[in-house]
């Protein structure tokens, strides 16, 4: 294993550390325990947004701290949700009095600390609401499943909720519309290669040299079944059409259209994934109006992308198109 | 033969050195069907613990006269660094299961009857906070034959050694029939069909665990 | 080779194409010749600012072209520059009547063909100026070389004498700047893995699994040295003592630090560069007054990163900090 | 055996399906020692040369009154189609020699000294914007020795198969002498002293250029 970093065990404070640097003007980090806020802290009276996760997956979700955000991130260790000493002061840190939404993303290991970190917060006289994003399509019944993934989903309900807490909308609004967000938004990725996590130093899976592993998490699991190397255009496919089937999209709707990059994927390979995921909804009649285009939310190294699809209402383009300003996403 | 605080403590050193010990091969059945760090997280959350302990036993060295040390103790202060420091899926399981366990066991020393309420009442925590019921290719499926072993033990007049014994045993058959099982709860779920042919790493440390509860009878404290 | 594309040779075709649509907003792309200007063309008055070279760069250059940074960018096949007859009309395409400053990266075959194109375009009576970017700090002898590379540094050239132009500079005084910019500009970069050229199918030099290559360029091209793998903290001083020696940064100057990832980098671990670089440059006493980590200047899915430092003087920061709006970066 | 407009098709032609044909071999080279496009650029310029042949030839056949056509001619369309389809270093260096050497053949058919002089013009163009002067390993280390061994072989009477042949033997084994030397021109020179001991793959490609000059003068025209 060959990565940019010094002893693995510190590779998530070295990272932190260097991001705290070269974001100062925007984040700050909190060590021991680790999570990032905003810099000036919880804003008061407006609602305070949380999220947080495994590390590995950046610039989700420190990336995303900052005006129109989050409030606060907690990493875990790679691939490993924080535990609840780290989630309770960051629950707290981010509370201006109005109530703190916590932004989940659906896997056992972060709903459990989540959940007993919440409890903990609200024996401490804490407003919490939670949201579980579980937007990826791949995992198809959740009755012999944990339930769906949350994956590159979890950015839109992050920044749209985001927007809605910075407009003022109290903990009920900004709940509701999170909920809105999951409720409209699905996922399915595809692994070209798969990524090594420091500490383990070996590949997550073995993918062979000429095969796809379609429907991947985020985590470096292997996906649902692989299939030999096809052109992008077929790749697309597989991916979108179970997005928008399982969505119901029908003619003449809006959405948002994301195609999110694995980690290290090179931009040119994601737009050529973005031109035909749009070409397949324009023939359904579906207009795409927002579009993303980036590695946002990430496997370490992995190559791969992932299709994400929002429906769109008025409401929820125009807390889209709110201002944001985190080291990550910026407008 | 007494399971004691001291007992407990040996079995949680004894513990953090067997997971160091098989890291690797832990790590390497999550990479097959997880994600690949339970291995580190269980290394992690256990080195922490041990360093609780001997932040303790050089305290405890200074004020002896502070009075008998319970088994409950030990594992609750196991439960609170597990969960402070484990984090995935197995931290708030591992911990609630010794929270659980240290509730049972506040006592000097526990007899068998107590081991059996004590392994009972981790499992119940481990499905209370987990929701998974035997089958679903857990650590369930160690914890489960487990605490049927060990009552099944002590109801036939067993000590406290024979209980333990008999639920390491079972815990680790357990943990080997998990590897026929398609998982239906924890990160393997997403797998389906494929996570069959590998056995379930959570339920592959539980049969460390328990048989390092067994190992650390026959040693004696340092 | 398995990547997200179509048919080798339509790569950049079809990347463009997506990109096209993604961006519709900033950008429009003009097939065949191809090249990208700023949606509604050149602004009168303003002088115009050209960049291109080969694709696989990506975001570098057409991801730059918007306002206060190029209004045309011409993407060559990958790793080739572009042709004369792609240039020209680029350079066409940008003026506003105050001339066109075309920014060129110093590889042999892009200085031949933009030479072409200007010596073309000085026929047709356009007033064309050129800037030749040579941060790469690993080319140390130019006597015995091509020259020095462009690489990451590029970028700041693009967004300081963007700004220049966008508030009305006039073509000397944005070339002025654009010269201050290079000759103020270093850069070395490191790979750790090759990349692979998609009509090529193999990777673009054979590195053995614990090794890294020291000063790449940019376009799969081995480095000047091979060293047995090192962890971060070596590796970052590799890069930035060449740079900062270079520069002969001394106590008490302010510098922006751009961390560039080439393009297959985890976030996570260009941070602990960053963090790296900037701990070295404050201990000789130099100020990082500006950050940038990301992958910017990239070379298609290779994993490495590159230290830029610009030497900073009010006038240079000011114009870092001027508004900027392109696909890839924005404030 | 004339070196006509239908000589020069035929050499463009041949050119392009023999780097079609080796088009690996050149890439190979170039990502020892450059970045692994020279044969694919080749490829792109000399297949949309034989494009514009072709629908010129459509052409000519419907317009046959046009009058003779001039050797010339198809060097200076293989000049500016190279010119505005390669890149890289090699497009304008290829289409610079092509339009000089279009310059000094504007006629029906040529003779040995204008074979000569159109080597040298070439060569001209090439140095003309590469600036490169002999053993920095460039195309020029092929150019040079195949016009000094074309002047040879004139001015020892050769015919123009002759010195045809002697400027590709001498070219290919120009390329071949590129092997040993360290590159101070092209992106090679960034290697330094690792550009030793591979062969440059603009001289490689020159040597296969004029190597289809000399098959062109076999092969008849269609
Ligand atoms: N719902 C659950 N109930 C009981 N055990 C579970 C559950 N989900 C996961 N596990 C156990 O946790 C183990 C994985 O732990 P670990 O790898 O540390 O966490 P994560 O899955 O978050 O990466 C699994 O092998 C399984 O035994
Ligand atoms: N300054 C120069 N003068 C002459 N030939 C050169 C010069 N620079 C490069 N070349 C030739 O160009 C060849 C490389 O061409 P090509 O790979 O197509 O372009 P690029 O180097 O831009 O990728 C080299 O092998 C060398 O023969
Ligand atoms: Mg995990
Ligand atoms: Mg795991
Ligand atoms: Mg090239
Ligand atoms: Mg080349």
């Amino acid at each position: 294993m060959k990565k940019l970093l010094n002893d693995p065990a510190n590779a998530v404070a070295d990272s932190l550390a260097g991001f705290a640097l070269a974001h100062a003007d925007i984040i700050q980090v909190h060590h021991d325990p680790a999570y990032v806020t905003r810099v000036g802290g919880a804003t008061t009276g407006k609602v305070g947004l949380v999220s947080g996760g495994g590390a590995g997956h950046e610039p989700l979700h420190t990336g995303f701290v900052g005006d129109g955000m989050l409030d606060v991130a907690v990493p875990g260790a790679v691939f490993t949700s924080p535990t609840p000493d780290q989630i309770l002061p960051a629950l707290q840190a981010a509370d201006g009095g109005a109530g703190v939404l916590a932004i989940v993303k659906n896997y056992t290991g972060d709903v459990l600390n989540f959940d007993l970190a919440v409890e903990l917060a609200e024996t401490e006289g804490l407003d919490v609401a939670t949201v579980l994003v579980n937007d990826d399509v791949a995992v198809e019944d959740s009755t012999y499943t944990a339930g769906r993934r949350g994956v590159a989903g979890t950015l839109c309900v992050e920044k749209i909720a985001g927007a809605a807490a910075q407009q003022g909308g109290d903990l009920a609004d900004v709940t509701g519309v999170a909920h809105r967000v999951v409720d409209n938004v699905r996922s399915m990725g595809v692994a070209v290669t798969a990524c090594t996590v420091p500490h383990v130093g070996a590949p997550s899976f073995d993918l062979p040299g000429d095969q796809l592993e379609i429907g991947i998490g985020i985590h470096g699991e292997p996906g649902r079944r692989r299939v030999k190397a096809v052109p992008a255009d077929e790749v697309t496919q597989m991916l979108l059409d179970p997005v928008a089937d399982d969505l119901e999209l029908s003619a003449g709707e809006r959405v948002l259209l994301f195609v999110n990059g694995m980690g290290g994927t090179p931009a040119s390979e994601l737009y050529v994934v973005y031109g035909r995921a749009r070409r397949l909804l324009e023939q359904r009649g579906v207009t795409v109006a927002r579009s993303l285009v980036g590695s946002y939310v990430t496997s370490l190294e992995m190559q791969g992308a992932s299709v994400t699809v929002l429906r769109l209402d008025d409401e929820l383009a125009a807390l889209w198109d709110a201002p944001v300003h985190t080291a990550a996403l910026r407008w | 033969m007494t399971l004691d605080a001291d007992w407990a403590e040996r079995w949680i050193r004894r513990t953090a050195d067997t997971v160091a010990g098989r890291r690797d091969e832990l790590t390497e059945l999550d990479r097959q069907i997880g994600d690949g760090d339970h291995g580190e997280n269980l290394v992690r959350g256990f080195r922490a613990v041990v360093a609780k302990l001997d932040a303790r036993d050089g305290q405890d060295g200074a004020t002896e006269a502070a009075g008998p040390r319970l088994v409950g103790d030990v594992l609750k202060l196991t439960a609170t660094t597990l969960m402070s420091t484990v984090g995935g899926a197995s931290g708030p399981l591992y911990g609630t299961a010794f929270l659980r366990a240290a509730k049972v066991t506040g006592r000097e020393s526990i007899d068998t009857r107590a081991v059996v309420a004590m392994l009972e009442s981790a499992l119940e925590g481990i499905t209370v906070r987990g929701k998974a019921t035997p089958g679903e290719k857990t650590m369930v499926d160690a914890w489960t034959p487990a605490v049927d072993a060990a009552a099944q033990a002590a109801s036939e007049g067993g000590d406290e050694a024979a209980v333990l014994r008999a639920a390491a045993a079972a815990a680790a058959a357990g943990a080997t029939a998990t590897i026929p099982l398609v998982a239906t709860k924890g990160r393997a779920s997403y797998l389906g069909e494929r996570s069959a042919g590998h056995e379930d790493p959570g339920a592959r440390s539980t049969a460390l665990l328990l048989g390092a509860a067994v190992e650390a009878l026959a040693e004696r404290s340092a």
